[in-house]
Order: C-alpha cells, then structure tokens, then sequence
C-alpha cells in the first residue's frame, strides 16, 4: 500500500475483538455484522411486500368491480378452514419468536423444540391448505383448468340463495385467479419457509445458533412473520366476505 | 431505553463501525411473556374477526375486517418481529415499504375511480 | 493538449505484486469468489457477451429496416429479432451495466469498506444472471420470442405460441438478480461506511447508485408478480388480465409500467453517478451544487413511482389520471435538469483536460439533454397522442439509455479502467473511438425523430417508402456506432497485456478508490481509512502529495 | 452521379421523390399539433443551447492551458432555484398546452359522425352507420367531425393517422372512442401502431378524405343494403331483445327510446350516462349495471353476439331517437319480413324519463 491513507487510519479496529468463527472478514464487529443482516432481511421483506402487493392492488379492483361474484366466491371456502389456518400460522409466528428468544438466551434445546414446533404447525398449515385445494377442485373452482360457473348459478350448499346471473358468475374467475395465485404464491413462500427451517434446524443441533451467532435464526423469524402477516391479509379478504348475507 | 442505548455506544466506543449516527440498532430481547401476550391477542383478534364478518355492518364489514388485520400486522411487526425496539433506520425501512404499496396502489386507482366519472 | 494523467516511469513501473487479480488463481477460484471486485469482473464479462448479442440484433433490425419492404427478415423473424433486441439491452445489459460491474467495483471501495455486506448474495446475484443468461440463450436458439419486451397482454398470453414463458421467466430471474444487487448496496451504504465516512463526504457515484438500488429494491418485485401472472396465465388459464374471462388488460399495463418506468430510472442514475465522477476529475474542481446533486438522485428515485401511467396515455385510462400522471412526469424532469445545469457549472473556473472520459461524458450531456428533453415532449398529453409508439418515441429512449447510460458506462469503463486492470487504456485510439460513437449515435437515432413526427410507426418489419431516406441514414449511422463500440472492445482487450503501467492515481482524483494500488488488494484497504475531507476535495489531495513527496525526499 | 453509377442514380432519384421531414397537415386538430411541437422544439433548443453554450464556452475558456489552477466553488443556492424554477414554469406550460391538446383530440363534439372500427390480427374492419363496410380504408368526409368508436376483438391494437395527428389504443373488451376533422381531400396513412403480432407490420390502410359530394357519391355506391341500425334492428329482435325492451306497460326491461345520451340511475343510485361503452357492457355483463326499478333479469350475450353485431345493436339503439330511425324503420319495415311481431321500441310511444320506475 503505497500511496494509502495508513498514515490517517486507526489504530484502532483490529486489535481487540476476538474474532469469533462466524464474524466475517469483511465487517468490523459484531454488531456491524448483526445489524447489516437484519438491514438486508428487513430490506428483503420490503420487495416481499411490493411482490404481494401487486396481487393485492389487482385484488382491490376487481373486489370493486365484481363484487357479488366475490362474495359468492368467498361463501364457497371453507371458514373452519380458513380460521384454522390463521390460528394455525399465529401459533407458529409465536413458537417461532421463542424460538428467536431461545437463540438470544442461547438455550439449543427449547430453540430446537420451538423449531420443531414451528416446522410441524407450518405443515399443518400447508396439509389444510391442500385439503382445501382440493376441495376446490372437486367443485370445479380452478380456472383455466376445469371451472364452471355453475354452483354459482344454481347456489352453493352452505348459501343456496347465492344465485348469480351467469355473466356474474363467469366472474367467479376472477376471484379463483386470484385466489389461486395469492394463496398459491403464499404457499410456496411457506414451503420454502419450512425447507430453510429444516437446514436451519440440523445446523442449530450442532449448536450453530446458540453461541451468540443469532442472526441466521433471527433472520428467519422475521420472514417467518412476514408470510404469517401475508395471510393475516388474506383470511378477511379472501374467506370473510360478507359472510352475513 | 436512552440509557440502554448510551451504554451500548458507550461499549463499543473504542471500535470504529460506521460513523455515528442514531440509526444504530440495540439488540433488546424481549420478553417471553410478551409473546404469549402479544400471541392470544392474535389469536382473539381472529375469531374476532371471523365472528363479525357474520354481522351486517354494511361497508363496515370491509373497515372492521381489514381494520383488524392491520391491527394484528402491527402487533406481530412491532413485537414479533421486534421493529418496536429497533433502530429508526429499521423504522424508516418498514415505512417505506408500506408507502410504496400505497403509491401502487392509490395512484392505480385513480385511473379505476376516475374511469367510472366519464370522459371529463 | 495538456493532460492531467500522470504515469509512474514506465522503465521502473511494476503492477503489484498481491492484487485482487492474482491473489488466487484457477477457474474456482473466480467461480466461487467473494470478493466484489472479482464478482464485478465476472459481470464484465457476461454483459459485454450480452451487450454483443443485443447490438448484433440491432444490426439485423437496421440492416432488415434499410429497404422498406420486409426482404432480409420475414416479419415475424424480424419480430423476434427486437423483441431480443428489447429484452437483452433492457434486462441483460442496460439494468446491471453500471451497477454490477463498476458500481460493484467501487462503492464499497468508495465507501471504505473491505467488501459489499453480503458477498455470497452478490455472488448468487451474478449466478442469477447467467441462469436468467442462459435461459434467454435457449428462448433464442429454440426459436425466440416475439412478444416485444413489454410482454404486451393478451398478445403475450393467448395470442403468441412462442417462448413466453421461458423468456418471461428469464427476466423474473434477472430480476432477481438485480434485486439482489440494489439490497447489498443500499446496506454497503448505510452500514459499511468507513469511520468519517458521512453522508455527505459519499461521492455522487454512490448517492446516485444509492437511489437506484431503492427503486431496484421497491420496483422490481412489482414486475416479477406480473410475470408470474402471465406466465400463470399462459399455462394454466387464470384470468387476471383476460378481458374474456373478466380481467383488465390495462392493469398488466399499470402493473408491468410500474416497474418498468422505475427502471428506466435504475437505467440511467448510475450513469449519471459516473458523469459526476468524470467531470469533476477532469475539470480539477468539486462537483458545482453536491447537495443539490445528491438531492436530485433521490427526487429522481422518489418521484420515479408516481409516474409509469405516462406509457399509457392513448390506452384509454381515465383523462383524469391521465392529468396527475401528466403533470408528475414534468416534475420528474426538473431534478434531470438540475443535475444537468450543476454539471456544465462544475466546469466554470475549472482547469479543464479532454482525456476519453471526458469526452465521453460531454457527448453524455448532449445527447441525455436531447434525450430528456424529448422526455417533454411525450410527457405533454396531447402531444404524446401523436409521437407515442411512433420511432419518435425509439428515438427518445435511445438518446437516453444509449446516448445517456451507454456513453456514462463507457466513460466508466474508460475512467477506472487503470483502477480496475492496473494498465492504462491506448488514450489517441480511444478519443478516436469517443468521438467515432458521439458521430455515429447522432446520425443513426436523430433521424428516427423526424421519422416519429412523421408517423412511422415502431416494431414495423416493413414501411412505407417515403421514410426510406431517413432509414437508410439511420442504418449507415448504425454500422458507425457499431465501429464505435468494437473499438472499444479491441483496444480494452489489448491494453490488458500491453497498456501502461497505471499506478495507484493516474488522474490525479480524490476518490477513496484512487488512493490504493490500482488493482486493489483483495481487501482493498490494508487500514480501514479514516475519512477526514469531503469528496472532490482537491486541496486534500494536493496537500496530501506534497507531504507524501517531503516524506520521501 | 448518374454517370458514376446508374444504380446509385436510380436509387438517389427514388428517394428524394419519396423524401419527407414533415406530414401533411390534414386535419383541424393538426394544426394545433404542431404549434405545441414547435413550442416543445423552440424549448428544446434553447435548453440544448443553453447546455451547450456553456460546456463549449467552458471547455474552451477554463481548459487546462488557459486555467491551470480550478477555484473550487462550493454551488449557489441562487442559481440552484434559478435553473429548479425556470424548467419548472417551462414544464409546466408544456403541461398545460399538453393537456388542452388532450381535451381537444378525446372529446369528440356532440354532432360528430359515428363511424365503427374494429381491429383484429390483422386488419382494420370499417363499419359505417349507412352499411358500408370497408377493409384496411376509411373513406370520410372532409369539414365534417368524424367520431371512431373503436375496439379490438382479440389483442391490443392502435389506430393512428399520423396527417390528422390522432391515436387511439384500440383494445379488447371496451369501447374507445377518438375523433378528427379531415381537412384537406386526400388519402393518408392509417397504421396499428401498437405492437399486434406477426403482421402488425401488415396492418395498415389508407384513410381517403373527400369533398362531401365525393363522400355522398361514394357512400351510395358502396352501401351493403342495410344500414347498421337496420341490421342491429333484426338483430335485437331475433335475439328476442324487444320481448323484454318493448315499451309496453308491463315490460321488464327499460324502455330503449331515447336512451342513448341520457343519464339513467343505477340500482346503487349513481347516474351514468349512456353511451356506445355502456350499451356494449349492459349487453355482456348486464349484473354489472342493474338499472334501477327493473328486476336483474337480463341475461348475458356473451358469446353470442360479435364485435361487429354488438356494433349493429348499439347503432340501433343510438338511432332510436332520431327522426332519421323513424323513417328508415318505417320505410324498410314493409321491405323486410324478418321484423317479428312485436311492436319495434323506436316506433312506439315515446319513452318515459331514463331510469323512471315502470308503473
């Protein structure tokens, strides 16, 4: 370094700090390093709102636009299934924060079993999810594939006055789309939600996350709660529909 | 919390990370009994919701719905996901993400709104 | 003509011995790197690949476009050919040109940092990018796409049979990738700093990549959902943007605009960075109004997402929305004009050189000038009616992204080109080449203005015969501006083994990045620096060789 | 140069013959057009020149050999808000001269001459009140304000003229409308300019603009026989349009009479105005626009009327009030054994006030 600035540089920033395993080369300290990933994650988060968001603008139209055919469309889904879910996911946001807890508090065991925990509530979810799935399909909901109208005309088995003129209910379309895409979309988010817990999970038995190393597991969480948040949005706008009518 | 934050500058003093400024996170860990708090009120809040989607409150139906999912959003963001205890940097960063998906989505609607009032 | 550039004794000069280019060697070494610098030579590479492919699709459109009958490209070959064209420059070179290679290269250098935050993601940001690379060269060699870049729905879903969804999944994978650069940046930049490293000691390059990595960021996930949408369209038949199943097409329009006028924003700022850089060096002179400067990148990214409707003025969107989009898009030209109006004062009092940066960044200013004033014109309601799809509109986005970000990119290139090989690129042959592509830019898109106000429409395989003047005019100044960038390509190559020895500042700059050895340590700092002067600061600079000259003597 | 190379001479002469900078001027709105693109270019000019004159004067007075020292200068809040603001008023009056221009080439006047188009891969089908149907050319009269009701039948098309200086997306699913008033006889370029597909490029056509009497000469001689309400007349009673929509006591449908134009109420109590737009959607998607005081029993026609058919239908409602309907149907009615048995809308009494409750 001939020409540098080591004349003004401190002398400070390599000496002191015991350099432990998981501190990259690249950042001064620890608190550098936890508080550049939680930047990074909370930065990724903000493109998950934006990917999420285009979905939802297209939502909030076609609601305006279509709107009996949206409630007829939300009548036909499950609310024991939906609210299941919902339950399902703020239950594993919360194990999944004493997980987070746990790391902080370095405990391996309790973080272990919150993970478990976790995982097995996230596939919880994705098991009702399917049943649901197929459910639709059964009844010819799927668009593109095999949907038809007819329930819609004739009036579902939960709400028979649910009679639409065919044109509205050809509409339906538009809400399964969008049904589809949003809650399928939010589904592959929580299938790679559960195979990143699972990695993470056979890293902290060997104890990766419970020595102060805390920022793939906090990480994580935030995501965690980000997809949990996604669906908190899509049980009142896709299930809760005017249910009185 | 101020003194919080002034003893963890005051521990890293001699380690030179980023010029100062208040954007600097404190690592706070919260308290399990606020997650079991924060958690049953989610989970009140959603039967609560899907108790009164059964209620005709007309155009309300849609307020109180979404009024309540915004709600449990700010619960699991500030507790959960801790953004009550973090930096302002953090803050921002949350603010600006819930600002862009309003600009998408306010500015698309007043081609949608406007559409319905005709040619002029 | 005088010169600032001052070369260490050629006789005596080495490169150095550890640099980022030899501290290791072997293909895996570079395959797996981390180092941002090496990462940012990996997307030299792939984007000169793809900038190629792009222009030599370029060549067939003017080569078909020089008679007016559809005779060297049947029509629909003609349309694949620029819906390569679109897709290539748009999402393969102009979106990472500047940021992933030379904005990779320097901001954590220029903010004193021994790497970006998050290497591997950088790293799985360029293996993205030849994934996405990789997928487009498939699109190509089994039969291509013709969709235009825009992806236009229905067209693009129900209408096409060929590879829309591979091609459109490439682009959500460039995406990606792209996404993943703008977020390393933003925490490089907010995090990384070295000590005394302010806000406002950051030069203008990294303000300027600082606000295009928050429209990466915010913008670009829109564009992928909308993607995922038509593909999803495509091959299962949900009805978004159906008008048969009930759907909107326009709201693919607001949707895929959303992105995608951000974008020509994340196109053209990084650019601008590098103007800053160049004039300010070679002017001898800090940058006229940098407050000013650094706010207008900012304003630029800001206001950027309240204006995309602008694309859709004769769609049939309601006049009212029309109005608001209309008169946002003017004050979306005021922080351009601004930035444009401090760089031609950072030249008042100056001490002004013409070395190829500097001449690349005057032909910047010119042709971005014309291209951002012709911006008026189609953001002016009824006057967009008339030039809007016409070449008019060709014309103003080449002048632009070709005349704006290509001519600030090769400035780039040229400006750190010691920095990032150690070796001084050929000074008489590039000027040449500079000027080659200044001369060759004008005579190949001027043209297409008038032809816009004539009414030719674009994407037309074949025209009507009255415009064939202005096409033929426009083609012979295509093969110019193709010299112009071969050359380039030629001498850049050579001077890597032949070049001058650069040394650590051959421009005598006060970046942080010219205060190292040119090519940096792996490390790129062997201290952490402490920044103790502003950017463009040349007193410090001048201050600082004299006591490193007494110390030596 | 022609003893230099024929060839070269041949083609020199081909192109100047064919050279053009500037389209013809043929249209009312046109000149408007170009009074703000010569604003716009007098702006550009003097920006580029102020650009310009700087860097040159510059590069020449503070180059290195003239100044070999630089006075750093920090900037000037002055001249910062000098060069914000006066691109800004600028810009603005750009803006607003913009916008008028809009108001004027999207708001076709009241007594403007209906004419249909609709656009599909690809070609451009002309359909004109009086039945004349065209390919790929619109034949108009010129002094007289031409209103286009255009709408695609599969992707997104454009219908520019670049003489007139007008462009209207022409997309699929709803109706746009632009308008022009031919000036200068002659025949114009008509393009797709947006993006259609294989042959977009192929999808083009001439738009002929004659004197009235040329127009009248050509209109009759090139009449299919039936108007487009006549058809839309046939049409809407073998759809069995009229046993709802008949204007007697106890009809469920609205009376049609008059409608076009009218403000009705809707059953969540908005006014809309009815036009080729509304008409079209009610017939597709009747649940979307429930007129208030009707029972929600009309059935949708979608997919099984085309673009061309709605287009009869909408002609014929649109005429309903006009003296000229009147006749027609009157003087055809005799002609044309197709009509059924019940009692045409538009011959029967006049209607009641728009969106009124039926008795």
């Amino acid at each position: 370094m001939d020409n540098t600035l080591a004349a003004q540089t401190a002398e400070t920033g390599h000496l002191e700090h015991d350099h432990p395993p998981f501190l990259r080369h690249h950042f001064e300290n620890l608190t550098q390093q936890r508080e550049a990933a939680t930047f990074g994650m909370w930065l990724f988060l903000l493109t998950e709102i934006m990917f999420f968001g285009g979905m939802f603008c297209a939502y909030l139209i076609y609601r305006n636009w279509y709107y009996p055919a949206f409630v007829a469309g939300s009548h036909s889904l499950h609310i024991w299934a939906g609210t299941l879910n919902t339950t399902l996911l703020i239950i594993s946001s919360f194990t999944m924060a004493m997980g987070v807890h746990a790391a902080e508090t370095r405990q391996r065991k309790p973080l272990l079993r919150w993970m478990v925990i976790t995982m097995i509530l996230g596939f919880g979810f994705l098991c009702v999810k399917a049943y649901e799935w197929h459910d639709e399909w059964v009844e010819h909901h799927v668009p593109g594939l095999n949907f038809s109208p007819e329930q819609f005309i004739t009036g579902t088995k939960a709400y028979p006055d649910d009679k639409l003129p065919l044109d509205m209910a050809e509409k339906t379309q538009v809400y399964f789309s969008l049904y589809f895409a949003m809650t399928g979309m939010h589904a592959l988010h929580m299938i790679i939600g559960i195979s990143l817990l699972a990695f993470l999970f056979v890293r902290a038995r060997a104890g990766a996350y419970t020595n102060g190393h805390i920022a793939p597991i906090e990480n994580f969480g935030l995501y965690w709660h980000f997809v949990d948040i996604v669906w908190i949005f899509l049980f009142p706008l896709l299930y809760l529909i005017s249910r009185h009518q | 919390m101020d003194q919080h934050q002034e003893q963890h500058h005051a521990h890293h003093l001699h380690l030179p990370h980023g010029p100062s400024e208040p954007t600097h996170t404190e690592f706070h860990v919260v308290s399990p009994k606020v997650y079991l708090l924060v958690g049953t009120a989610l989970l009140i809040l959603t039967f609560s919701t899907a108790a009164i989607s059964y209620v005709d409150l007309g155009v309300f139906n849609a307020v109180v719905a979404l009024a309540i999912a915004c709600l449990k959003m700010s619960l699991v963001v500030l507790f959960f996901m801790h953004v009550k205890y973090s930096s302002r940097l953090t803050k921002l960063t949350v603010a600006a993400g819930f600002f862009t998906f309003l600009v998408l989505i306010t500015m698309t609607m007043t081609d949608y709104i406007s559409r319905a009032w005709g040619r002029w | 003509m005088s010169t600032i550039l001052t070369l260490p004794d050629q006789s005596t000069a080495r490169l150095p011995k550890v640099s980022y280019l030899n501290k290791e060697y072997g293909l895996k070494s570079w395959l797996l790197t981390g180092d941002h610098k090496r990462i940012a030579m990996l997307y030299l590479i792939s984007i000169t690949f793809f900038f190629f492919i792009g222009g030599a699709m370029a060549a067939l459109i003017r080569l078909e476009l020089l008679t007016p009958v559809s005779d060297l490209l049947a029509a629909d070959t003609y349309n694949k050919v620029f819906t390569a064209h679109g897709i290539i420059m748009v999402f393969f070179f102009l979106v990472p040109s500047v940021p992933a290679t030379i904005g990779n290269f320097l901001i954590p250098i220029m903010v004193g940092a021994k790497d970006l935050a998050f290497p591997k993601i950088n790293l799985l940001s360029w293996y993205l990018y030849v994934v996405a690379g990789i997928m487009m060269i498939c699109v190509l060699t089994f039969g291509g796409v013709d969709t235009g870049w825009t992806f236009t729905t229905p067209l693009s879903t129900h209408y096409l049979n060929t590879h829309v969804v591979t091609a459109g999944l490439a682009v959500f994978v460039a995406g990606f990738s792209s996404i993943f650069t703008g977020l390393n940046f933003i925490v490089t930049i907010h995090r990384m700093r070295a000590p005394g490293m302010t806000w406002f000691r950051l030069p203008l390059f990294v303000w300027s990549h600082y606000a295009a990595s928050i429209l990466m960021v915010l913008g670009t996930p829109v564009l992928a959902i909308t993607l995922v949408l038509v593909v999803l369209e495509r091959t299962i038949g949900i009805g978004v943007f159906d008008p048969t199943k009930g759907g909107d097409p326009l709201l693919f329009q607001h949707l895929f605009w959303f992105y995608s006028h951000p974008a020509v924003y994340i196109m053209i700022l990084p650019g601008m960075g590098v103007i800053s850089e160049v004039i300010s060096t070679f002017s001898r002179k800090r940058v006229f109004g940098y407050t000013a400067v650094a706010f207008s990148s900012v304003a630029i990214a800001v206001f950027g997402f309240f204006v995309w409707a602008h694309h859709m003025f004769v769609m049939g969107i309601s006049n009212y929305s029309a109005l608001v989009f209309s008169l946002l898009t003017m004050l979306v030209a005021v922080p351009s004009a601004i930035k444009i109006f401090n760089w031609a004062a950072t030249l008042y009092k100056g001490s002004i050189t013409f070395e190829t940066p500097m001449l690349y960044a005057f032909g910047f200013l010119g042709l971005f000038t014309i291209g951002g004033l012709t911006g008026v014109f189609l953001g002016s309601l009824g006057m967009d009616i008339h030039l809007t799809e016409t070449y008019f509109i060709v014309a103003h986005f080449h002048f632009v992204m070709v005349g704006g970000m290509l001519m600030a990119y090769l400035a780039g290139i040229h400006f750190w080109w010691p920095k990032i090989t150690g070796r001084m690129y050929p000074e008489g042959v590039s000027r040449l080449a500079a000027v080659i592509t200044f001369v060759g830019f004008v005579l190949t898109f001027f043209p297409q203005f008038i032809l816009g106000y004539l009414g030719m429409p674009r994407r037309y395989a074949a025209y009507p015969p009255e415009f064939q003047v202005l096409n033929v005019f426009s083609s012979a100044g295509a093969s110019v501006l193709g010299i112009g960038y071969l050359l380039p390509l030629l001498y850049l190559t050579w001077s890597l083994k032949y070049g001058k020895i650069a040394g650590p500042n051959p421009w005598q700059a006060t970046g942080l990045e010219w205060q190292i050895q040119s090519p940096p340590l792996t490390e790129n700092f062997a201290e952490t620096p402490i920044v103790t002067h502003e950017a463009y600061d040349y007193e410090w600079l001048a201050n600082k060789t004299k006591n490193e000259v007494q110390t030596v003597g | 140069m022609h003893f230099i190379s024929p060839v070269l001479w041949q083609f020199l002469v081909k192109w100047l013959t064919h050279f053009a900078i500037f389209p013809p001027e043929a249209s009312s709105i046109a000149p408007y057009a170009d009074a703000l693109y010569f604003f716009l270019i007098l702006i550009s000019v003097i920006g580029l020149g102020a650009v310009a004159f700087l860097v040159v004067y510059f590069s020449i007075r503070y180059r290195q050999d003239m100044n070999p020292v630089a006075t750093q200068i920090e900037g000037s809040t002055l001249l910062e808000a000098t060069w914000t603001i006066i691109p800004l008023i600028l810009f603005m009056i750009c803006f607003v001269w913009g916008a008028l221009l809009y108001f004027r080439i999207y708001s076709p006047p009241p007594n403007a001459m209906n004419i249909y188009v609709v656009g599909k891969q690809w070609m451009w089908k002309i359909e004109h009140p009086g039945g004349q149907h065209e390919i790929n050319a619109l034949h108009v009269p010129i002094n007289r304000p031409i209103q286009l009701t255009l709408i695609s039948q599969d992707v997104f098309h454009s219908f520019s003229v670049p003489a007139f200086r007008v462009k209207r997306e022409v997309i699929p699913g709803r109706y746009n409308t632009v308008w022009f008033e031919a000036t200068r006889p002659g025949v114009y370029h008509l393009f797709c300019t947006q993006y259609c597909g294989t042959l977009h490029s192929q999808m083009i056509g001439w738009v002929y603009a004659m004197t009235p009497e040329d127009y009248e000469a050509w209109a009759a001689g090139s009449t299919s026989g039936n108007s487009l309400a006549q058809n839309g007349e046939r049409l809407f009673a073998s759809l069995g349009c009229n046993s709802c929509h008949n204007d007697t006591p106890n009809a469920h449908g609205p009376n049609l009479g008059q409608v076009y134009g009218s403000r009705v109420q809707l059953k969540d109590g908005a006014f809309v105005t009815v036009d080729d737009a509304f008409l079209r959607d009610t017939i597709l998607n009747p649940t979307l626009h429930e007129i208030a005081g009707y029972a929600p029993i009309m059935p949708t026609y979608q997919g099984q009327i085309s673009e061309e058919g709605l287009i009869d239908i909408v002609e014929y409602i649109r005429q309903l009030d006009s003296q000229y309907r009147i006749h027609q149907t009157i003087d055809n009615s005799a002609a044309q054994p197709i009509q059924t048995g019940s009692t045409p809308a538009g011959t029967s009494a006049p209607a009641l006030p728009p969106g009124a409750v039926k008795p």
